[in-house]
């Protein structure tokens, strides 16, 4: 098994007709990816990628019976992609788009809560169930299945670490990457809870940042968990008050520092890795614990 | 972005908000015109991107438009943390009775505008909820409703606000929140708001952070950003489309990706080394933008060599490798580069790299511990 | 018993410090009700009409335990008023204020019905429990205790049939005007299952007026009423397309036309007036009936 | 309040809905000079209060300046249901391929805006919605929300609206409501919303009924008021804050709130006559407001008599009494006049009254019966 994302997933592309759209839905259904249809309105009754397109999510739904969308719709549009996605009842939402106004994804959390509906993102990566598919623009040949759940706030660090990973030949159930914005639509503990219930999850590696204190909710939960949690923390050398590229990766006074991440994750009796080439040998270690 | 005191205010005009009689002024003179033309004792403010400034020293007044004009001369040109006074904020004095503080920042926990008031205005806000945060009041923000008006205040009775306050304080923090609102903040506070001897009620300091990725339906904010930053580069930076961050050391970083950005600072920081800046240059870059990125950062004196570490996905390596060979005629003689280039295109790039002559390292630690080795014996070089 | 009105209501007046506040307080206290408190932002403290003023209604609400507002705020602050008034948890609430912009009272609707409040109005009279008081601005005197309920889109029509009621002797449980405009709080058939449930109540007489298709709504409902109702329609030579005096009494088209009305109430079995002094003999009938 | 159409469509291009180029013209040349302006075909819109200008001749076209002259000439001065054009419209001719509906009007049920969209455009709707009720497709509006664009997409593509229209038509109609919503509407309808040869999507006529209670809130909009309905009395009568309404009859009526106005008419159409006007004084009026209505009430030359209808509350009947008194001498001598009074102050204003020689009613019908029965004895004697 794995998280969110497996066999029953069928998956739309918001804004498919767009040069970013149609490379990743391309690659997505390289990937194995059960992706069904794109939406792109005023492009309805088209094709893209050998799919149909529609105006509207609630006319690829109806069509398809689409579950799960990934929305590449440029940033004035996609908190009301989003939207369209969750009040037409898909309840797994991938949005991947940067640069959205923040009152707007936090306009798009309403409507998200109200339907009950999953979004990851965004400016995020999306999420990767190796042997199943991934939805949003992780690079697939990195990844190989296995006991592993992994959460990011980052992309390419992602794929680092999973790369790594790999190449010890330890094999991942669903990497999912949570975005870098100060609001996001699933965090830490979100996915935490999903992998604690997976049976093919057998630990857990989170790789945060600072900014927030997302982590520090992770901390607090993992102590109720029990599969083991691996951590990595970057941005120890950020100075504070300085946007380190995500728009949540910011020390705002004393708070979201990486030093204040580590203690709490520590306290919670989480390894940390000193760097991301000590995630591997920690991994294994837990897993040795575990069994 | 940050704006200055005088255009927070502005917004907070627009929005029917009372503010004090006042305008900019870049030299003395300037200073001691508008004091005229307000009449009566002015207050002379340091308008810079910091906080602090009125324990630095920013803040000054004056009862004449000579002593205006004096007060200017010794504000303007003054440094307060790193930053040059540029321009002032002449404004008419308060006569105050009492100083409150109001205040609307996102908060990322409840996802949410949230506001915050208190009676204890005039001071840090950030000391007030670390000694006494009872006295202050939370509430976060509906984004369907906005701040109503009786919500508003609620807040402030429920902060012991005294009722003379309460009606026309109201109406102030129900227009702050929808400037907040309207404006696509992350922050917008007054401090203090004040009450005066004769009972008005006035915002006699404001503060707003706006969005940057809202500032595109902002236009007329957006044109208020300026080069006055601590360092001149990060707003050039800016206008260039790059991510840069100035920091201290002298090691210039490179990569695709803030989480990998980042990691990569530190793992220069745990091979002994020192951090330049912090340079992203996001998804799918081309050979252009990965040259510009390495110009920009060598233009920083501070940088003796050049980290560049790329996990190609949509960026290419080709492209990574090709951006460096073109920026390399452009670089200073001898300015020590490493590369490291994983992924999408990364034997490729690393065979352009070898035929070019350039340094590459076969993962991230190994390409840290490489640049800093390089510059570490350069200086050791020069030092011999 | 009657209805909305009783021993237990305990009123607070939301704008008592102004003109037609303190003037229509001083006499809701003459006719007996239980005024318990005034609001008026800015004059927490004071008193007004011998009773204590309170900045916000939470206030007013936690040091008297009041459960109705009666609203005087001019038309730019009433709706913002009658928020309040829902949120802070009053259950019965009467706007008096005219001319409040339409959408606004829209708004306020959102409120009043997710805090389960009844709003009588706004542009309304109010309303009267003869011999237990009355919220609002009906003459008390023309009052008298009795089997018959009354609702009314019209305030001084009220006061006309109820004086020819009393003068009939036939007095009455609750009398509530509901308002004239288009968009209002409360219905006639909110109006008529409350009196279909209330002891005392023995007949209601509805007096509606062009416009909108309450009246037809109500034709509908009493269908399924025990108790009998008589009915009275204003506005039989009001011309099409024009406002005639209250916002709400507008025939647009075909729809809302008095005749319309009649034939909908006659279909439904209730006797309606010619004119008002038809009324009390109606209800004497109704009532023998009845009996 | 209406608003013209070319009022109209100034509202929607400040929301950036497409509209065709043209100005307002006054005289034939002004029309030409547009014309020329334009260059191209033109249409000439009559500018009136009133639907069905178009199959009232209203409309007309002109394919050159001189065209456009005659057209407008044709047109300005025309008297279209009681009103006589005054203004025209005139705007470039629009290749139409496709014509749509699009409205938000003010729902009493479901207390919200409603959208109505159709792809049976450029006819009457309420035809429409009689005929093929199927046709309309119909939301309300969140308020708290507005109209999202998603949710305007939705329902352009449930009306069946092609898909080359769905993404322009979602704009259009999102702003449609933002201009709604922000110009406390009652009705706002584009019809047709047209799809032009050219594959342009814009409105190509436009209705605005707004909200009379919000426009202390639209200074801009409110100034648009003007005395050109079919009775120039009512415009008048609401400059003075009076709330009038004519009607065919010869009674005057004169009453305090709108359901007693009501019935008053409808009593004395009972009793055989037939009513004036509405006029409605509202509650609580003072003698100076009373003898400004009747002395309104007189202006109407069709008016032979005047009732007027108290029942005494605020309204005390020794003020109405006083107000008669004093605008008895304003009015045409030999002018019936019934008053009759209820309630607060009703004694004290029939003893008043009867010193000063008026008639009163004992009732609301006994007042009716007497004002009807002096107009038909004062007609008979002029007959005879």
């Amino acid at each position: 098994m794995s998280i969110l994302l497996d066999e029953h997933t069928r998956v739309i592309v918001q804004g498919i007709t767009g040069r970013e759209g149609s490379y990743h839905t391309t690659r997505m259904l390289e990937a194995g990816t059960k992706v069904v249809a794109g939406v792109t309105p005023g492009k309805g009754g088209q094709s893209a990628c050998g799919l149909p397109v529609f105006d509207t999510v609630a006319e690829a739904k109806a069509a398809t019976d689409a579950n799960a969308s990934c929305i590449f719709v440029p940033p004035a549009g996609a908190a009301d992609a989003i939207m369209e996605a969750a009040s037409a009842g898909i309840k797994l939402i991938v949005c991947i788009t940067e640069f959205i106004p923040v009152l707007d994804t936090a306009r798009a959390m309403l409507v998200v809560r109200e339907h009950g509906a999953t979004l990851i993102g965004p400016n995020c990566p999306g999420l990767c169930t190796p042997g199943q598919g991934k939805i949003g623009i992780m690079p697939y040949q990195i990844f190989t299945p296995g006991p592993v759940g992994f959460i990011s706030r980052s992309g390419t660090l992602t794929y680092e670490v999973v790369a790594l990973l790999t190449e010890a030949g330890i094999g991942q159930s669903t990497c999912i990457g949570i975005g870098g914005d100060p609001i996001i639509g699933s965090t830490f503990v979100d996915h935490l809870k999903l992998f604690e219930q997976d049976p093919q999850t057998q630990a857990v590696v989170l790789c945060g940042e600072i900014g927030g204190s997302d982590e520090e909710d992770a901390a607090e939960f993992i102590k109720t968990m029990k599969k083991p949690v691996v951590a990595f923390i970057s941005g120890r050398t950020a100075p504070p008050g300085k946007r380190m590229g995500h728009a949540g990766a910011i020390i705002s006074g004393n708070t979201g520092t990486a030093q204040g991440k580590v203690a709490a994750l520590q306290a919670a009796g989480v390894p940390v890795a000193e760097t991301i080439f000590d995630i591997p040998d920690l991994v294994k270690a837990a897993l040795a614990r575990r069994v | 972005m940050k704006i200055h005191e005088y255009q927070a205010k502005e917004i907070l005009a627009r929005y029917g908000i009372p503010i004090q009689p006042g305008r900019v002024a870049y030299t003395p003179e300037e200073a001691e015109a508008i004091a005229r033309d307000l009449g009566g004792p002015v207050v002379i403010k340091a308008q810079v991107y910091v906080g602090g400034r009125g324990k630095a020293g920013g803040i000054q007044f004056g009862n004449t438009p000579e002593e205006a004009r004096a007060a200017a001369a010794r504000v303007l040109g003054m440094n307060i943390k790193g930053l040059t006074v540029q321009k002032v904020l002449v404004v008419s004095k308060l006569e105050i009775q009492e100083e409150y503080y109001l205040g609307i920042v996102l908060d990322r926990k409840t996802q949410a505008p949230v506001v915050m008031v208190s009676t204890a205005g005039g001071v840090d806000i950030e000391e007030v909820a670390a000694t006494t945060p009872e006295k202050i009041i939370k509430q976060p923000i509906d984004l369907r409703w906005g701040l109503r008006p009786f919500e508003a205040r609620n807040i402030l009775a429920r902060a012991g606000f005294p009722s003379a306050v309460i009606a026309r304080g109201g109406s102030i923090l129900t227009a702050l929140a929808r400037a907040f609102i309207e404006s696509d903040a992350n922050l917008a506070e007054i401090n203090p708001l004040v009450l005066t001897r004769d009972g008005q009620v006035q915002a006699a300091d404001a503060k707003i952070v706006l969005d940057d990725n809202a500032l595109y339906r902002h236009r007329d904010y957006a044109a208020w950003e300026e080069p006055e930053e601590a360092n001149p580069l990060e707003f050039e930076a800016h206008k260039e489309g790059l991510t840069y961050v100035k920091l201290n050391g002298n090691v210039g970083i490179i990569g695709n990706g803030a989480g990998l950005v980042m990691t990569t600072l530190d793992m220069v920081a745990a091979c002994g080394g020192k951090p330049a800046n912090f340079l992203d240059i996001g998804g799918g870059a081309r050979a252009e933008v990965m040259a510009k990125a390495l110009t920009f950062v060598a233009r920083d004196p501070d940088v003796k060599g050049i980290l560049v570490n790329i996990f190609g996905g949509i960026t290419r390596g080709e492209e990574v490798a090709r951006g460096v060979i073109m920026a390399q005629q452009q670089l200073p003689a001898g300015l020590p580069i490493v590369v490291r280039l994983s992924g999408t295109g990364a034997e490729e790039g690393r065979a352009m790299l070898k035929d070019a002559g350039l340094d590459w390292g076969k993962d991230m630690r190994d390409a840290a511990q490489k640049i800093v080795a390089a510059i570490q014996a350069k200086e050791k070089g020069q030092q011999a």
